[in-house]
């Protein structure tokens, strides 16, 4: 085990982009200088994940404190400190984070032509902060990583995106911002509470009634937002559609999972009156984003909005898993739920970067996304055609993939809560087939339908890798979820303690 | 007879006046340079006042730099005028509004 | 006992997994070969473990393979429950199976597909296995759906064809909507008893029985009505159930192989296992058993009228294979379990030996699917000719034929069901099985003599090619041909009358109707010599006469008939219009739904008016501020002095 | 002490009216020498207050230097005076308007608020033999050392500033540079060929 992996976790890719931009940049992608660049980019991005296997390693599956603690006084006027931590939540998260960029990498390897460093320099810079984020045991420290993740982000849809970046980064960058502001107002509030940024300090001090229902909203809007749930998710599909494949991935993959961190690692502990008393809503919320984005996914005719509003519809499983706590507290089923909402992020991560993936290969061929334009890619591109019909069906949540594990375990426990819960929610299984393979249907199958069809090749090396590498891991995880339910059993368990309890 | 409330109120007429100046002048940038001056004034009789009122030399020193700075901001201000009438051939203030937004 | 499991299961898998990423490298030969091969294993294996539950003695087995995931006191488990009722269905499916391996040889002898063909079959049996070997509802339901995703890719098979991609996204979304009520009904299942082991569940079922749940608020249902009642939606669409049939005639659309192996013979009847084996369940609840012989009565007689009117080979068969199904049903909600499993059986062979027949044909008339461009086939291909007629008379349930002891038994089975009360359900499930049986008796014979006999009615070309087909499409013909012949004979009494199913299937002794039959059993001869004294068999000779009528001797007929009803023949040709209700109904709605929901909320609501909205007031806002905001200088002085006024003016007069 | 006050009085009513003088008048040149007497009446106002040093500044820093600054550039600039001028009278009633309430304010606060601190009415007399620039000068170069050190800076600054920003290239101006001229090569200026004689034709 490695001393301070959390620390290198977060600044060896920090280092590494840093480095990358230093070494200044190159827009002819052949030269040796850009290719130089972008070895360097995955070196550093596969040397992370190769450290932060020893996270895993050395996971202890049996408690519920943190592990690879770090604690440095940081500012010392007002006690905000250097403090890193894992537990059950974030370590999967982290592992998810330090998994996908490598990947993103190799998709970005030669399809991005101009400033190719500066482009690798984000997505690195980005991973370190991501994995601050998830690793942060101090409010302060958090919500620095938080806000300045928006950065390397904003970046990446605005500067390599596409036509529409500029509004879909502004969207992105304003819908953020502002949920997050309220969530620094909510910390110090906190703050001004203990007399510190540990977070642990803040699960347990007592907060009056209405001012947890206002920290509540004020998490709410940081988390929601972030998540999306219904109704403020419509900067996503703006964002994905603009967004370079890279950045979609990402953003798919693990920005959305930090809506469904914040709310298991701040509202469900801290605030847990103030979450019992707005779980109907959140439910209910939930609950549409399911069916009513489900309907809305059906009728996109850009592969990028379909899926983009696919992970609405996803996401919404997890939030579901999370507040039916309230529903059956003290009976078996409320970790079910939140176990089920924490697998759904992890397979959707997978799930979804791989079908934006596919989206992108088409893209970098064809230059367009709109479903119309396709047809009959299979005849084509028949390797292809099977990864995009296999991630298409674990997004369809297929049994056996990773799409299936977590589905299945929020509907089993939703139904414990309330069998309508489970009735509403159980309607992914048409919707998500229906939008699913409708595209499929449109894209995939069919006679070849115009030139640019015709003229398609199949993957190259370098994608079959990246998509090979994903299907591997969707699979592992549908066809064996338990090491990663293990891992959060106990965190689980301690959680739904913590948001059982009465605060005031 | 005369003592500080004399001046402090010759001082208040004079800064008021400055004011009607610059709200009146509002167009012509030499002369709001003028009503600068006029306010600086002003404000040198309070200052003096107060100085002689309370015994205390150091605000008259306050007095000798503000001359000071007074005089370097008339020097730089009108050289910045004479620039921007050699590139604008103008020094109506409503004219000079490339920074607005 | 545990590797012989995991063998039957993996071999399929493996060969499937090695024939789909590999099928370049091995080629055709290498293909068909490492899939017939694992198949065969498998059918071997699944034979012995048969032989061994059966003649052996064995006790039924209940093994886990491995933990999935443990969650909440919840465990997840992948393993094997193996007893007779598993054995048998093991032996079914991996017997078809190889058989219509076998036949793809032939069939699909052309196809730039193959060893993606044969990759798909493969795989279809491992999940089929796994439906079927599986000790608990997890994964029960992974079969279920995986069984599912296989018929899809393989509807789809032809991914060129538009009418083939839409059947197949047709059939995965039917099915779907069921597995909706199935999955309900797993959650349901874990609610009241907290655990997915079916011997556990089982085990809790009286308990279960006795709690209610109050799904609409005010009326309380009893837990097992609800959970049975959501199962049996699952295994409504995975059996083409009416009203979740309409994927089934549709999904004619993939190659001949496929639908004998999965669209008659081994996925449609998953539903049947599936309430089969969760009879320890609908035991405990009439009303789940009365809605299941609704259904399936409605099935079974509506489904069979369908087929009188089709013209397609293959649909006519996908009809018949409906109302069968519809038949096992009605079997199932009687508390026949056994009959139905035995149809089942029964049915498997004949139809897939229909299908395989219906193939052959289609591979001799190049591939044309057509009844009406077919005729006097009979004496270019006598071998198909033989066992297709072999196939019919089963079907009908001529005396002697697998399917006589089968279906005679099932009706037999609902007569004698009295346990409803004498209601409207027992009358309605009756005389539909037994009408049932004249109307399968006419489409079976129509059929028959429209392709085998009368005029040659299809072109020169096709017929100067017309020969038998080879003998890898032959073999497996007869190869099933033979057990729809005699399996009844060595089989009806030791599955339905001697315990064969032992503690697998659970009755309520009060209406155990089989054990009542059983009091009556003399033997198969005895059935066979009281055949002619049943409605049954009259009815099928009527069904039988006038299809010699109608299509043999007065060939002229059935457009004069067709012409005077008009109405009913349009009802029949629109499937009562079920299509045009889901898809200009359900589909349109939802397409609607989607659209206005796309436009209205997200587009003008939230993006226009909330997000877009704020913005623009902000904006405006600002453009009001703005003219404050005018970049001279002496606006600021002007504020300032203003400012300056007003705080002197507070501090003197106002404070 | 009467004729002292009647004496403040008068150059008070002077000094006001330049100030106005300085804000109506018309022609910007006599503005400025509307300020001119302005300060000059100021200049004598703190002499009465016993400012000498400061008043004798006022005069010659800003009569003498800022001023004909003004002047100098206000004659440089051929200001067109009517077009500048427009528009004076629509702000005047509101900057009268706000100027009276100020005013109002202002002396209010000087003369009624005051009633109750106690302050004489006039200042108290210096001390025997103190000088006004000698006082001055004693804080001025030991306390305030720094801060008379920077104005000085800040004073050379202006000059600087004021020089680089008017000063201009006039494109076509002859001019020598003696560098240049001195670095000159010869080869930089003769081109030595080297060709056949020309032969007679």
């Amino acid at each position: 085990m490695v001393d301070n992996l959390l620390s290198i976790l977060i600044w060896l890719p920090v280092a590494g982009g840093v480095v990358l931009l230093a070494m200044g940049d190159d827009n002819d992608a052949a030269s040796a200088r850009a290719n130089a660049m972008r070895w360097t980019a995955l070196a550093v991005s596969v040397l992370t994940f190769v450290l932060s296997i020893g996270l895993y390693t050395g996971f202890d599956n049996n408690t519920a404190a943190m592990q690879f603690v770090e604690r440095a006084p940081w500012i010392d006027a007002i006690d905000v400190w250097y403090y890193l931590g894992v537990d059950g939540f974030s370590a999967p998260l982290i592992l998810l984070t330090t998994f996908i960029t490598p990947l993103v990498v190799i998709a970005g390897w030669d399809v991005i032509k101009t400033r190719p460093a500066q482009y690798f320099a984000a997505f690195l810079i980005l991973e370190g902060l991501m994995n601050g984020v998830f690793a942060a045991l101090d409010g302060l420290l958090f919500y620095v990583f938080w806000e300045a993740m928006l950065v390397p982000m904003f970046l990446i849809i605005g500067v390599w995106g596409g036509k529409r970046r500029v509004y879909a980064t502004l969207k992105f960058f304003l819908y953020t911002f502002l949920g997050s502001v309220l969530m620094l107002v909510a910390f110090i509030y906190l703050y001004r509470l203990t007399g510190s940024f540990d977070m642990a300090g803040w699960m347990e001090v007592p907060v009056g009634l209405t001012a947890q229902k206002l920290i509540f909203i004020a998490f709410l809007l940081a988390f929601a937002i972030k998540v999306p749930m219904w109704p403020v998710h419509t900067w996503l599909p703006d964002a994905h559609v603009e967004a370079p494949t890279g950045g979609s991935v990402i953003l798919a993959a693990i920005l959305l999972k930090m809506g469904g961190y914040g709310f298991v690692r701040f509202s469900l502990p801290m605030v847990p009156d103030g979450s019992r008393y707005f779980a109907g809503m959140m439910i209910a919320l939930s609950l549409i984003a399911v069916v009513y984005i489900g309907f809305v996914a059906l009728m996109q005719r850009d592969m990028k909005k379909l899926i983009a509003y696919s992970s609405i519809a996803h996401m919404g499983f997890v939030t579901l898993g999370f507040f039916i706590v309230w529903h059956m507290f003290g009976e078996s089923g409320a970790v079910l739920g939140v176990s089920g909402g924490m697998v759904q992020m992890v397979s959707h991560g997978l799930i979804s970067g791989a079908m934006f993936l596919c989206v992108g290969v088409l893209y970098d061929r064809v230059h367009s996304r709109k479903i119309a334009d396709y047809g009959g890619v299979a005849n084509t591109m028949p390797v292809f055609a099977a990864f995009m019909v296999l991630f298409a069906m674990a997004n369809a949540g297929l049994p056996g993939t990773s799409g299936f594990v977590g589905e299945f375990m929020v509907i089993i426990a939703s139904f414990k809560a309330n069998p309508w819960f489970a009735f509403f929610a159980a309607m992914t299984l048409v919707l998500g087939a229906a939008y699913t393979l409708w595209m499929i249907k449109r894209v995939v199958y069919g006679e070849v339908a115009n030139d640019h069809v015709a003229a398609l090749e199949d993957l190259n090396r370098r994608e079959f890798v990246v998509l090979g590498i994903l299907a591997f891991a969707v699979l592992l995880v549908g066809l064996w979820p338990a090491p990663l339910i293990d891992m959060m059993e106990v965190t689980i368990q301690h959680l739904v303690e913590q948001a059982g309890q009465t605060k005031y | 007879m005369i003592g500080l409330q004399h001046y402090l109120t010759l001082s208040a007429m004079l800064f008021v006046l400055s004011i009607a100046g610059i709200i009146i002048n509002r167009r012509n940038l030499i002369l709001l340079l003028m009503c600068i001056e006029l306010m600086l004034l002003a404000v040198n009789f309070n200052f003096i006042a107060f100085s002689r009122y309370l015994g205390d030399e150091t605000g008259q020193v306050f007095v000798f730099f503000i001359l000071t700075v007074a005089a370097a901001e008339a020097a730089i201000g009108l050289a910045i005028l004479v620039v921007l009438f050699r590139t604008r051939r103008s020094i109506n203030v409503q004219e000079l509004n490339s920074l607005k937004g | 006992m545990y590797s012989y499991y995991l063998t039957i299961v993996l071999a399929p898998l493996f060969a499937a997994i090695v024939a789909g990423l590999f099928g370049h490298k091995i080629g055709r030969k290498g293909a068909h070969s490492i899939t017939i091969g694992a198949v065969g294993l498998s059918c071997l294996l699944s034979f012995y473990v048969l032989y061994r539950m059966y003649w052996g003695g064995a006790e039924p087995e209940n093994v886990s393979a491995y933990t999935w995931a443990v969650s909440d006191g919840l465990r997840m488990e992948i393993g094997f429950l193996v007893d007779r009722l598993t054995a048998l269905m093991m032996a079914v499916v991996t017997f078809v199976s190889l058989m219509v391996h076998v036949y793809t040889i032939g069939y699909m002898h052309d196809d730039p597909g193959y060893q993606r063909f044969f990759s798909y079959i493969s795989l279809f049996t491992f999940s089929m296995l796994m439906l079927v070997m599986s000790n608990n509802f997890l994964q029960l339901f992974f079969g279920w759906e995986a069984v599912g995703l296989v018929s899809y890719l393989l509807i789809g098979f032809w991914f060129k064809r538009e009418t083939a991609i839409f059947a197949n996204l047709k059939a995965f979304l039917v099915n779907r909507v069921g597995d909706f009520g199935f999955i309900l009904g797993i959650a349901a299942v874990v609610m009241f008893t907290g655990s997915l082991d079916y011997v556990a569940v089982f085990g809790q079922a009286e308990e279960v029985a006795a709690q209610s749940i109050e799904v609409f608020p005010g009326s309380p249902w009893n837990a097992m009505t609800l959970i049975c009642i959501l199962l049996f939606i699952g295994a409504m669409g995975k059996s083409a159930q009416a009203p979740l049939h309409v994927w089934l005639p549709d999904s004619m659309e993939g190659p001949t192989p496929i639908s004998a192996l999965i669209h008659a013979a081994t996925m449609v009847t998953a539903g049947i296992f599936m309430v089969a084996r969760m009879s320890p369940l609908y035991e405990f609840s009439t009303t789940a058993l009365a809605v299941v012989i609704v259904i399936g009565a409605i099935t079974a007689f509506f489904m069979g009228l369908l087929g009188i009117v089709q013209n397609d080979i293959k649909r006519v068969v996908a009809y018949s294979t409906l109302s069968q199904l519809g038949y096992m049903t009605v079997a199932l909600g009687a508390s026949a379990y056994g009959a139905a499993i035995f149809h089942l059986m029964t049915h498997a062979f004949f139809k897939a030996l229909l299908f395989l027949g219906a193939g052959s044909v289609i591979i001799a008339m190049h591939h044309e699917q057509d009844i009406r461009k077919m005729g006097g086939i009979r004496k270019y291909m006598p071998i198909t000719y033989w066992t297709s007629l072999i196939g019919s008379l089963a079907l009908i349930g001529f005396p002697g034929t697998a399917g006589f002891f089968s279906k005679d038994l099932l009706i037999e089975a609902v007569r004698e069901s009295h346990w409803h009360g004498a209601g409207a359900v027992y009358w309605i499930a009756y005389l539909s099985v037994l009408l049932g049986v004249f109307v399968t008796a006419l489409y079976s014979f129509r059929m028959f003599f429209l392709v085998f006999h009368g005029e040659e009615r299809m072109d020169k070309e096709t017929r100067s090619h017309l020969h038998e087909t080879p003998w890898v499409v032959t073999v497996p013909l007869i190869m099933l041909a033979i057990p729809s012949l005699v399996i009844g004979w060595y089989t009806v009494g030791p599955v339905l009358f001697g315990g064969f199913f032992g503690d697998a299937i659970v009755v309520d002794p009060g209406r155990d109707v089989l054990a009542h039959m059983g009091e009556h059993w003399h033997g198969p001869m005895g059935l066979l010599t009281h055949a002619w004294q049943t409605p049954v068999f009259w009815l099928a000779m009527a069904g039988l006469a006038t299809a010699v009528y109608f299509y043999l001797l007065r060939p002229d007929l059935p457009a004069k008939i067709k012409a005077k009803v008009e109405g009913l023949y349009n009802l029949l040709d629109r499937k009562y219009y079920f299509d045009d209700l889901y898809i200009k109904g359900f589909a349109a709605w939802g397409r609607g739904i989607g659209t206005a929901l796309w436009k209205r909320g997200d587009q003008f609501l939230i993006d226009g008016v909330l997000v877009n909205g704020t913005a623009n007031s902000v904006g405006k806002l600002a453009g009001v501020m703005r003219q404050l905001q005018s970049g001279y200088l002496y606006t600021y002085a002007f504020a300032m002095i203003i400012g300056l006024t007003m705080f002197l003016g507070w501090l003197i007069w106002f404070r | 002490m009467i004729f002292e006050a009647m004496l403040f009085y008068l150059f008070a009513a002077v000094m006001i009216g330049a100030a106005l003088g300085v804000v109506f008048a018309k022609n910007p040149v006599h503005s400025v020498m509307f300020l001119v007497l302005t300060f000059f009446n100021a200049a004598i106002l703190w002499l009465m207050a016993e400012a000498e040093f400061l008043a004798i500044v006022l005069v010659l820093v800003y009569v003498g230097a800022v001023m004909v600054l003004f002047l100098f550039v206000i004659m440089m600039l051929e200001v067109n005076v009517e077009a500048v001028k427009r528009g004076l009278t629509r702000y005047a009633p509101l900057a009268i308007a706000i100027a009276l309430i100020m005013v109002i304010e202002l002396i209010q606060l000087i003369w009624l608020r005051s009633r109750d601190v106690q302050i004489s009415s006039s200042f108290a007399p210096n001390p025997e033999g103190y000088e006004n620039t000698k006082a001055l000068g004693a804080v001025l170069y030991t306390e305030h050392v720094y801060a008379f050190e920077i104005a000085a800076v800040i004073l050379l600054l202006a000059i600087v500033a004021a020089i680089t920003l008017t000063m201009r290239k006039r494109p076509g101006l002859k001019v020598q540079d003696i560098s240049k001229q001195v670095s000159v090569r010869a080869k930089d200026r003769i081109r030595i060929v080297k060709m056949d004689a020309e032969k007679k034709q």
